[in-house]
C-alpha cells in the first residue's frame, strides 16, 4: 500500500502520468462548461422571483464551492506533506493556492455583482461574506509567504502550518449561513435530501459545478508539471525529458 | 520511554478539552443575539428601546405600502407572522422589493413605535424555480416558507 | 555495515543532502562508538555545516537517517539530553549576564545544576570575573568562551561542534583541547568541523572523514 | 537525571521576562504606541465630538491590534539571531511547551501594559462606565489570542527580509474575528445591549488558540530553522 | 583616480532596487497591509456606510501611515546586521548623499505602490472625484516626506533591540503634520473648500525634509555604528 | 617619536579607549612605513577588535588620534579611498549575486572597476563558478573568501582586518597569505588582529603590538 502510493507519488512517473491526463482534462472541463452554460443562459426557466439576474448563480455559486474546496484540498496536500514528507503533496498545496484565490476572486465579485441587484447593496459586512473575504487574505498570505521562502522545503512547511491553521474558517464560512442571521441567502442545493431547486435550473449548475472542478485539476496539473521541472531541474530524468 | 507516552496521553487531554471549551463557548454565545437582528415579535415585545440602531426582518404585508406625498418616502409594515411593526423608509428601494417579500431594515425606533430606516436590503428565500411552478405550488398551498420565517420561529 | 551499528553511539545512515539546487553529499554512512572522535574536513562550501545541522537534529536529510544508540534521532527526548550542539552562532541573550545565560543553559539541557558547578564552569572556561556581565560586553573570543561553558555542563554523551576553535586565542585552544580530551576519555563522542589542526594525546580514537565536492 | 520541564518552562519565562526587564525603557513603547494611534484619530477625522465618540472603541481596538502586531516582530528575532532559538529547539523538552513560556512572557511584557492604560483611554473617549468595563474585559480576553496567534505569524517568518510586512499580511485574517466581537461588544455594551456572547465568542477563540497555536508555533520554528 | 559621486549613488540606488526585485513576492506587503487596515475599520465600526464615508480620508491616511511605518523596519536592518552599512560609511562619498539614495529606493518601492492602489480605495469608500484627486496628490507629496522622516528614526534606533517600537514612538510625532494637512485637504475637498494651503504645508514639508534629513541620518547611522 | 610620524603612512598618537567602565589601553602610539605588517596580538577581550575599530575610523578613540600621511583621519575622504576593513561581518547583501556585491563594493569604495577585474578577483578566491549564487547560498567560509575579493579590488594603501582567518579552509588561508604578501611588497600597510599562524616569506617588514590586560 505504502509502496504503491510513493511509487505513484514519485516524480518523474507523475510528471509522466499528468502529462498523458491533462489533454483529456481540458476536453471534458471545456464540454462540460458549454454545456453547463448553454444549460444555464438558454435551457433554464427564469425564476420566479428574480427574474433573469438569478443567472449569475451559474458562476457564483460553483466558484464560491471551488473556493471552499480548493483550500480543503491544499490544506490536505499541506497536512501529508508535513506528516509523511511527500514531495509530490509540497508541489500540489503550492501550485493550488493562486487557483483557490482565483475562484474566490470571482465568488466575491460575482456575489456583490449579484448583491447590488438584488439585494440593494454591493457589500455588507454580514458573517458568510466577511469570512469569506477572510478566506481570501489567507490565500494572499500563503502565497506571499511561498514568494518570500525562497528554499523550497521550508516554504512547504511553514505553508503548511499557516493553511491548517486557517482550516478553522472553513466551516465558519459554510455554517455562517445558519449561525447568523446573515443577509446572504441559506442553503438552496447543499441540502441534498431536498434540494429548493427546480432539476431544469439545477441540473445545469451542477453541470458547471463539474466543469470548474475538472478545470481546476486540469491546471493544477499543468502548474504542478511546471514547478516539478522547476525544482528537479538539476536531476538527470529532467534533463532526458526535456532534451528528449 | 514512558515519559514520552505520558506526554502524548497530556497532549491529547489538553487539545481536547481546549476545543471542547471552545465549542461549550460558542454554543453558549448562539443562544443570544449576536447580530442586533430583531423579530418583530420581539420588538413587540419591546426587547429594544427607541434610539438603539438595529436590524428587523420580515415580510412586507400585501397591502401595507403607501408612498408618501413627497414621492420618494414610503411607508409598509413588516411581520413574522405573530407581530408586525410599520416602517418608513426614505431612499430608493431594491428591484426585488414588493409586497409579500422578504427584507431586512436597518435603523432605529421613533418614540411612537415606528422603524425608521435608513436602509432596506432585499432577502430573496432560497427557492428557485420558475414562476409557472410558483404559482402552482401556491395555488396548493405547497409553497416552502421563506427560510427567514423559518429561522424566525421558535 | 549495518550489523556494527547496534553497538554504536552515533551512527549516520546513507545520509544525503540537497542544498538549493546542488546535491552536497549522498550515501553517507559512518559509525561511532564511544569515545571516538570523528573530524569533519573538507575545502569552502563542501557541506560539513550541513552535515553537522543533520547530526544534531535541526536539519533533516533529504534521505537517510541519523541513529543513537540503535534509535532514529528524530523526535527522541533522550538524544536531546545527551547531545550538545555549538555552532556558527553561540547562542547567548545578549542583555543577559553570563550567570544567567548558563542558568538557562541549564535548565534547557535538562541538567539539573547546583549554583556551585556554574561556578566551576565559568572558572574552567576562564570567565569566573564576568559572571555578572552582560554578554553584550564581551568580545568575540569570550563569547566564545562562554559557549564551551555550556557544553560541559552536565555531562553529555555527543558533542557536536562546528568549528568551535574560531575567535579563541591560544590558551583558549589549548583549553579547549583539555576538554575534548577529557570527554572523550569519559567515553563520550564528538563530531567536529574545524579548519585548524587539533591536537590530541596519542591513544584516543580519531576517525576523519573528508567530504569532497561532488561532480 | 533530567531535570523537570515545569523547571525549563520557569528558566524560559524568567528569561524572557528578565531580557525585557534589561530594556525597562522598552516596556513603555506598545503603550505609547497604542496612546499615539488612538490620539492620531482625531488628527485624522477633525475634532468632531460625536463622530469620536461613535468611532472610538473601533480606534482603541485597532490601536491595540497594532502596537500587538509591532512589538510581536521582536518575539522571536533576537533569539534566532543569537542562536538561543537553535538552543531552545534542541532541548529535551518538547519546544511547544517552551514556547509557550515565550508567549506568555510577551503578553505580560506588552499586553498587561495595554491593559493598564485602557481606562485612561476610556476616559478620555467620554465611555460610560460599563462600556468601559466592557472594553477592558474585552483586551483582556482579546491580547492574549492576539499575542498567541502572532507567535505563529512570527515564526513562520523568522529570518526573512522584511519579515515585518509579511506579518501584519498574515495576521490580519487571522486578527478579524478578534477584532469584530471584541469591538462588537464595546459597540453593544454603548447601546446598552447584551455583550455576554461576545465575550464567548473571545473565550473560545481564547481557548482554541491555547491550546492549539504552541503546537502550531513549535512546528513553524522548526521549518524556519530547519533550512 | 576615483569614481564620481554619482556613479556611487546609482550603484546603491540600483543595488537596493535589485534586492527589493529579488523579493518581488514582497513589494506587494506594504499595499496588502494597506488595504487590510483600510478593511479593518468598518469591522471594528460595525457596518453603518455613512460614518464610513466621514472617517474615510482619515482612515486612508492612517492606513499609509502605518505601512510605511512597518516597511521603514526594513529600511537599514538587514544593511545593519551583514555589515554592509559599515561599507557604506567607510565609503570616500559623503555618507548623506549615498543615503539619500537608500531612501529614494524605499520610497519607490513602498511610496509608490501605495499610490497606485489609492484610486481603488478611494472608489471604495465612494469619495467623490475631486477629493480623490486631492487623496491621490496629498499622497504624492507626503509619502516621501515619511520615507525621509523615518529614515532619520531608524538610524537612530539601529541595533536596539525591539527597535520597531521605538521606531514608532520617534516617529509618530513626526508624521503628525503630515497627517494632519494630508488628511485636512480631503476633508476640504469633500467640503468643496480651497485645498491648496494644505498642498503648500506638503510642499514645505517635502522641502524641508529632503534637505535636511539625509545629513542627519548619515549623523544618525555614525553614531549608531561608532560604540 | 612624533618626528618620524610624518614619514609614516599610518600612525597611532596617544590612543586610549574605554569600554563600558574598563579602560582597555592608554597612550597607545606607533607608526607604520610602507610595506609593514602590523599584527596585533592578545589575549581574548583585550581590545585588538575595538583598536581596529578606531583606525578604521568605525569608533573614536576615547583620547589621542590616528593620522594618514601626517592628516587626521577624521573626515578625510581620501583616507576612506586608501583604506580596507574587513570586520567580523562581511558586509555582503544576501540576496545579491557574489558579481552583484563586488560591484556595489567597487562603487562605493571609489574603485573604478570594468567587468574584467571584477572576475579576475572572483577567480583569484575561487568564487567564479559561483558569481551569480545570491550570497545566501554561499558557506561561511565562501563568503570570507568574497570578502577577501572586495579587499583587491583596485589597489588600496592601508588594510585593516579582524580575524581575516576565521572560516577559510587551509587552501584559504594560503591563499590569504599570498594577497597579503603582494599587498605588503607594493608597498601597502596591513594592521592584522588574529589568533591563527600567519607564515609570511623572510625580508618583510613585520611587526606585533601585543595588547596586554590592564589592570
Ligand atoms: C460578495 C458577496 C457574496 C459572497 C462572498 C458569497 C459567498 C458564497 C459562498 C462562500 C457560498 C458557498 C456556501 C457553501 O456551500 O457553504 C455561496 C453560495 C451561494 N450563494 Fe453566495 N455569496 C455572495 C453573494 C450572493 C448573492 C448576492 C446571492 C443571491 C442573491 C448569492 C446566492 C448564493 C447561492 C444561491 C448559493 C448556493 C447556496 C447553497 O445551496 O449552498 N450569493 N455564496
Ligand atoms: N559594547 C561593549 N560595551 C562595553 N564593553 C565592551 C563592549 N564590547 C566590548 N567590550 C569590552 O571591551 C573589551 C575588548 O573587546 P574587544 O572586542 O576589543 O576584544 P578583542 O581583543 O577583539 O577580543 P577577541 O580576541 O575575543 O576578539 C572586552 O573585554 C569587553 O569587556
Ligand atoms: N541557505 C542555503 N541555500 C542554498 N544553498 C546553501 C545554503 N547554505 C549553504 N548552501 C550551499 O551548501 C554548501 C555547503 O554549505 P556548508 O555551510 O555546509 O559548507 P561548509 O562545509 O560548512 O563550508 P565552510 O567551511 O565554508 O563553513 C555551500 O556550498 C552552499 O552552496
Ligand atoms: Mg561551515
Ligand atoms: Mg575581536
Amino acid at each position: 500500500m505504502i509502496a504503491f502510493f510513493s511509487r505513484w507519488a514519485s516524480l518523474p512517473a507523475f510528471y509522466r502520468r499528468a502529462g498523458r491526463w491533462i489533454p483529456w482534462l481540458w476536453a471534458v472541463a471545456a464540454g462540460l462548461l458549454m454545456a453547463g452554460t448553454v444549460g444555464g443562459l438558454v435551457l433554464a426557466p427564469v425564476d420566479y422571483q428574480q427574474g433573469e439576474a438569478y443567472r449569475i448563480l451559474f458562476v457564483h455559486v460553483p466558484s464560491a464551492w471551488m473556493a471552499m474546496f480548493v483550500y480543503m484540498f491544499m490544506a490536505g496536500a499541506s497536512a501529508s506533506a508535513f506528516i509523511w514528507h511527500v514531495k509530490l503533496a509540497e508541489i500540489l498545496a503550492r501550485v493550488s493556492a493562486p487557483l483557490g484565490a482565483a475562484f474566490t476572486a470571482l465568488a466575491l465579485a460575482t456575489g456583490s455583482l449579484w448583491g447590488a441587484r438584488m439585494w440593494n447593496t454591493w457589500w455588507v459586512w454580514d458573517a458568510r461574506l466577511t469570512s469569506v473575504l477572510l478566506l481570501f487574505f489567507l490565500y494572499l498570505g500563503f502565497m506571499a509567504l511561498q514568494a518570500a521562502i525562497e528554499d523550497r522545503r521550508r516554504a512547504a512547511r511553514a505553508g503548511a502550518v499557516l493553511a491548517l491553521v486557517g482550516v478553522v474558517n472553513i466551516p465558519i464560512i459554510h455554517y455562517s449561513v445558519e449561525w447568523w442571521n446573515t443577509l446572504h441567502q441559506g442553503a438552496t442545493v447543499s441540502k441534498f435530501d431536498n434540494p429548493s431547486m427546480t432539476w431544469d435550473m439545477l441540473w445545469p449548475l451542477l453541470t458547471m459545478a463539474l466543469g470548474f472542478m475538472v478545470y481546476f485539476a486540469a491546471a493544477v496539473l499543468v502548474r504542478a508539471r511546471s514547478e516539478i521541472l522547476e525544482r528537479e531541474r538539476h536531476r538527470r530524468w529532467v534533463i532526458d525529458e526535456v532534451t528528449r | 520511554m514512558k515519559t514520552a507516552r505520558k506526554n502524548r496521553l497530556l497532549l491529547i487531554l489538553t487539545l481536547v478539552a481546549g476545543v471542547g471549551l471552545a465549542a461549550l463557548l460558542v454554543s453558549l454565545a448562539f443562544r443570544e443575539n449576536l447580530t442586533f437582528f430583531f423579530t418583530p415579535a420581539q420588538v413587540a415585545a419591546g426587547e429594544v428601546r427607541p434610539g438603539q440602531p438595529f436590524r428587523v426582518g420580515g415580510l412586507v404585508i400585501p397591502g401595507s405600502v403607501e408612498r408618501q406625498p413627497d414621492g420618494v418616502t414610503v411607508r409598509f409594515r413588516l411581520t413574522d407572522t405573530r407581530a408586525e411593526v410599520p416602517v418608513q423608509y426614505t431612499g430608493v428601494l431594491p428591484d426585488l422589493f414588493k409586497e409579500g417579500q422578504g427584507i431586512v431594515a436597518r435603523g432605529t425606533l421613533d418614540g411612537t413605535g415606528l422603524f425608521v430606516a435608513d436602509q432596506v436590503l432585499a432577502k430573496h428565500d432560497e427557492n428557485y424555480m420558475p414562476p409557472e411552478v410558483a404559482d402552482a405550488l401556491k395555488a396548493q398551498g405547497a409553497m416552502p416558507d421563506h427560510e427567514m420565517m423559518r429561522k424566525m420561529q421558535p | 555495515m549495518t550489523t556494527t551499528n547496534e553497538a554504536a553511539t552515533l551512527a549516520a545512515i546513507d545520509l544525503a543532502c540537497v542544498r538549493g539546487d546542488r546535491s552536497l553529499f549522498q550515501g553517507l554512512s559512518f559509525a561511532l562508538v564511544r569515545g571516538t572522535l570523528l573530524k569533519v574536513e573538507g575545502p569552502n562550501g563542501v557541506g560539513k555545516t550541513s552535515l553537522l545541522r543533520i547530526l544534531a537534529g535541526l536539519a533533516r536529510p533529504e534521505e537517510g537517517e541519523v541513529r543513537w544508540n540503535g534509535k532514529a534521532i528524530g523526535g527522541c527526548p533522550d538524544f536531546a539530553a545527551d547531545r550538545r550542539y555549538l555552532g556558527h552562532h553561540n547562542g547567548h541573550g545578549l542583555a543577559l549576564t553570563v550567570r544567567e545565560n548558563l542558568r538557562v543553559a541549564a535548565a534547557l539541557q535538562g541538567t539539573p545544576c547546583a549554583g556551585a558547578s556554574l561556578e566551576q564552569a565559568m572558572e574552567t572556561v576562564g570567565l569566573a570575573h564576568a559572571g555578572d556581565s552582560p554578554v553584550a560586553r564581551l568580545s568575540s573570543g569570550q563569547r566564545r568562551r562562554l559557549a564551551l561553558a555550556r557544553l560541559i555542563l552536565g555531562a553529555a554523551g555527543v558533542w557536536i561542534l562546528d568549528e568551535p576553535l574560531n575567535a579563541l586565542d591560544r590558551a583558549g585552544q589549548v583549553l579547549f583541547g583539555g576538554l575534548l580530551r577529557d570527554h572523550l576519555l569519559g567515553r563520550g563522542v564528538a563530531v567536529i568541523s574545524t579548519h585548524q589542526t587539533l591536537t590530541l594525546p596519542a591513544g584516543i580514537r580519531q576517525q576523519t572523514l573528508t567530504l569532497a565536492v561532488s561532480s | 537525571m533530567r531535570t523537570s520541564l515545569a523547571t525549563a518552562w520557569w528558566a524560559v519565562l524568567r528569561r524572557d521576562l528578565l531580557l525585557s526587564a534589561r530594556r525597562l525603557g522598552e516596556l513603555g513603547n506598545p503603550v505609547v504606541f497604542f496612546a499615539a494611534v488612538v490620539s492620531l484619530f482625531p488628527l485624522a477625522l477633525g475634532a468632531d465630538a460625536g463622530l469620536l465618540r461613535s468611532v472610538g472603541p473601533g480606534i482603541v481596538w485597532v490601536g491595540a491590534l497594532l502596537a500587538c502586531l509591532l512589538s510581536l516582530e521582536g518575539l522571536f528575532r533576537a533569539d534566532f539571531e543569537d542562536g538561543s532559538l537553535e538552543q531552545l529547539l534542541l532541548s529535551p523538552h518538547p519546544a511547544s511547551v517552551l514556547v509557550s513560556a515565550k508567549i506568555l512572557a510577551h503578553w505580560l511584557v506588552t499586553g498587561v501594559p495595554l491593559l493598564l492604560i485602557t481606562p485612561l483611554l476610556g476616559v478620555l473617549l467620554n465611555l460610560p462606565p460599563l462600556a468601559q468595563t466592557v472594553l477592558f474585559g474585552g483586551l483582556l480576553l482579546g491580547t492574549p489570542t492576539l499575542s498567541l496567534l502572532g507567535s505563529v505569524a512570527v515564526a513562520l517568518t523568522l529570518g526573512l527580509p522584511r519579515g515585518g510586512l509579511l506579518i501584519s499580511v498574515l495576521l490580519l485574517p487571522l486578527f478579524a474575528p478578534v477584532l469584530v466581537f471584541g469591538a462588537g461588544a464595546v459597540g453593544s455594551a454603548l447601546l446598552e445591549m447584551p455583550v455576554l456572547p461576545y465575550f464567548y465568542m473571545l473565550g473560545a477563540e481564547l481557548a482554541l488558540a491555547v491550546t492549539l497555536v504552541p503546537l502550531a508555533t513549535a512546528a513553524a520554528l522548526r521549518a524556519s530553522l530547519g533550512s
